[in-house]
């Protein structure tokens, strides 16, 4: 109950922050924008294959931009030692790890919520009806995504060259988000179900539940040495 | 290339890989003595002087 | 030290005297391959430097544990020495699988799951590398590694599936089958050079480990000695 | 407690706030160790950095709302009004925290643990950003702490100032413990020690 009470003060903070600072969001929604007209130019999207290019198209834009705003996660807390006054308190530190994961997710489904019609717009695209279903599959990705972004945006906060190690060190360990979302966005895309892809339905709620609890319990050894 | 050559390339990079390595870990670590040795006399030095 | 010294010694001559009969056996002792010939040898390389690639991983998973766990540099040298090692036997190991395959399937490369899952652990521990040479403070570096070092192994599964999921539910199984194992029907020379060459790696793989560990306590006596006073 | 630069006072803060954790030893706190693991010790404890520990864009009210629910509070509107009047901030509460200067933010500062009310307060070098007023403040409010029975620990440079509040004195030098007397009037045996080491390093 305290871990939740806390998440959320210090969610509600962040929100608060960004609100007046619009830092990461409004970055992160002109990347996104940008990273489709980008893709236009370079790749000939043939309609009758877009099956197959928009999954991965979407997941690499979400994937630029969340790596954005994980370069950002720690930034309200570096001036004035702001981590230091955190872990001063009697917080949970998993609280600490939850509110910056529920942070990065807020503002990439943001994004997420303007890029993807976005898309449908920019490609021509009919298939209105299969964006929940899709949407749905983006979201346990993204969840995914700021789990092991958080755990390793805090690991290297000190590092030298900090915004080019973070995608280095994150990127191979995403692999299991890439491929399971692509697949089942494709199959979604395809069938207009998830059926056969279930298995990989399951392969990505396991990551997100395995990280999660690995997070709540080693983030206090990661945040303060 | 016939299939020996495949296989005596492998071993070949295969080995020399590792010599390299094991000859650089080798040179690490006499740098790393001799550094010590030095801190070392550094220190009695220190306690000679303030003796 | 000196025992310890003495001891390492005996190791290195014990890993070289293996090396040398692993050489003799899987290079002359045993028999070609039926089906893949001579290019089969490079098998007696290739699966005790993955396996020793594996047992690296796990090593530096156990010292990362041990690490955050009760703080004692000693558990993160050894996850530290066992990274490097690991990082240098994945990448022979794909060197290897590389130069197999080009006799066997015509290409260097090819994104079969195998390949594919050696080449992101490798990219993972290169970034364990990486991570810690970017850190200065040295604690910090010993407890990132250690997070690192965990997440990347837990990870290792869910990789691994993926991968194998992404192969088998795309491409139709084709000839190029590393997965079925090349030496079904096996001639017993064959089992005693890979057995050889196993323990041949094994051998020379504590050696590298007890030196590249002795490399990490070294540098830490001389970080300690800096601290304390002389320049 | 007091000592050259670099001695190793604001490391013994950080280490008694749970900020660092000993590579030896440990820390114990009532009989109780000070861990990783041990958050409700860190409610009774309070750092006093002077002017650290505020979010820049966040206003003075909502910096204290926010701290004291951290620590499990929510004193009333009033309580935070009477705070923020005890430091003469009563104005500034709906401004930003990048507006204030660094003697105003270590008014605030005093402010939120007047309402947090640690039984162990450590302040580092709190004298350097504040004004005169600013001064009499910090000493009543740590007055008020003390007799109340709460442990303070001051690390600070002004030797006259501390000694006049101090009950206890300790010199650090080089990392160690150096000098730890009670207070005694006239303290001879403290300006002897003090004496010692500062032709060598302060003038």
């Amino acid at each position: 109950m305290k871990l939740l009470r806390h998440t959320a003060l210090l969610l509600w903070k962040d929100v608060r922050l960004e609100m007046r600072r619009r830092e990461s969001l409004l970055t992160m929604f002109f990347f996104g924008t940008l990273l489709l007209f980008v893709f236009h130019f370079s790749f000939d999207l043939a309609p009758d294959r877009m099956v197959e290019t928009t999954p991965a198209l979407l997941w690499l834009a979400f994937l630029f931009t969340g790596t954005l705003g994980l370069a950002q996660l720690f930034e309200a807390e570096r001036g004035n030692h702001c981590l230091d006054a955190l872990l001063l308190s009697p917080m949970d530190r998993g609280a600490l790890f939850l509110a910056k994961t529920g942070f990065n997710v807020v503002l990439m489904t943001l994004v997420e919520i303007v890029v993807i019609p976005l898309f449908w717009i920019l490609f021509n695209l009919r298939s209105w009806d299969l964006i929940p279903l899709l949407f749905l599959i983006v979201f346990l990705g993204t969840v995914g995504f700021c789990v092991l972004g958080t755990i390793l945006s805090a690991v290297t906060l000190k590092a030298r060259a900090r915004e080019l190690l973070l995608p280095l060190v994150l990127f191979p360990l995403m692999i299991p988000v890439i491929l399971a979302t692509i697949r089942l966005m494709e199959n979604v895309l395809r069938f207009g179900v998830i059926g056969d892809a279930a298995p990989w339905l399951r392969l990505l709620i396991g990551f997100d539940v395995i990280f999660i609890t690995v997070g709540v319990l080693i983030f206090d050894r990661v945040i303060d040495v | 290339m016939g299939p020996w050559g495949f296989v005596f390339l492998a071993y070949g990079i295969v080995w020399t890989v590792i010599l390299l390595y094991l000859l650089n870990l080798k040179r690490r670590i006499r740098r790393a003595e001799v550094e010590l040795v030095r801190l070392r006399s550094a220190e009695d030095l220190e306690r000679d002087a303030k003796a | 030290m000196e025992p310890g010294k003495q001891r390492k010694g005996y190791l290195g001559g014990l890993a070289l005297i293996a090396i040398l009969t692993g050489l003799y056996w899987g290079l002359v002792q045993a028999p070609p391959d039926a089906y893949q010939g001579e290019v089969q040898r490079i098998m007696y390389l290739h699966i005790p430097s993955i396996l020793t690639a594996y047992l690296s991983f796990f090593l530096v998973f156990v010292g990362s544990c041990l690490y955050l766990w009760k703080r004692e540099k000693r558990d993160d040298n050894l996850a530290y020495a066992a990274a490097e090692i690991g990082v240098l036997f994945t990448a022979l190991t794909i060197a290897e699988g590389s130069i197999w395959g080009k006799p066997t399937w015509g290409v260097w490369w090819t994104w079969d799951a195998r390949l594919t899952l050696t080449a992101v652990l490798l990219l993972i521990f290169v970034g364990y590398l990486m991570l810690r040479s970017l850190l200065e403070e040295e604690n910090r570096a010993a407890t990132s590694g250690a997070v690192l070092g965990i997440i990347g192994f837990l990870d290792i599964p869910l990789i691994h599936m993926s991968v194998y999921w992404w192969r088998t539910l795309h491409q139709p199984p084709s000839i190029l089958r590393p997965d079925k194992a090349p030496w079904e029907n096996i001639h017993p020379a064959m089992l005693i050079a890979l057995t050889i060459n196993f323990v041949a790696f094994m051998l020379l793989y504590f050696y590298l480990l007890s030196l590249r560990f002795r490399l990490g306590e070294l540098h830490d006596e001389i970080k300690t000695r800096r601290m304390s006073g002389g320049r | 407690m007091l000592g050259p630069n670099g001695a190793g006072k604001t490391t013994l803060l950080k280490l008694l706030a749970g900020l660092l954790y000993p590579t030896q030893g440990e820390i114990l706190f009532d009989g109780v160790p000070l861990t990783r693991t041990a958050t409700e010790l860190r409610a009774a404890i309070g750092f006093l950095a002077p002017s650290d520990h505020l979010y820049e864009d966040l206003t003075v009210a909502e910096n204290l709302d926010f701290f004291t629910a951290l620590y499990g509070k929510s004193p009333p509107k009033a309580a935070i009004h009477h705070a923020l009047q005890s430091v003469g901030l009563e104005r500034w509460s709906n401004e930003y925290i990048s507006a204030l200067s660094s003697g105003m933010k270590c008014r605030l500062s005093i402010a939120k643990w007047q309402l947090l009310e640690p039984s162990l307060m450590l302040l580092d070098e709190p004298y350097g950003v504040l004004d005169g007023s600013g001064v009499d403040l910090l000493e009543g409010f740590l007055k008020a702490q003390a007799q109340k029975g709460h442990i303070i620990v001051i690390a600070s440079h002004h030797i006259s100032r501390v000694l006049q509040l101090c009950s206890r004195a300790l010199i650090l030098h080089q990392g160690k413990l150096f000098f730890d007397e009670p207070r005694q009037q006239p303290w001879e045996s403290f300006y002897r020690a003090f004496g010692e080491f500062m032709p060598h390093n302060e003038s």
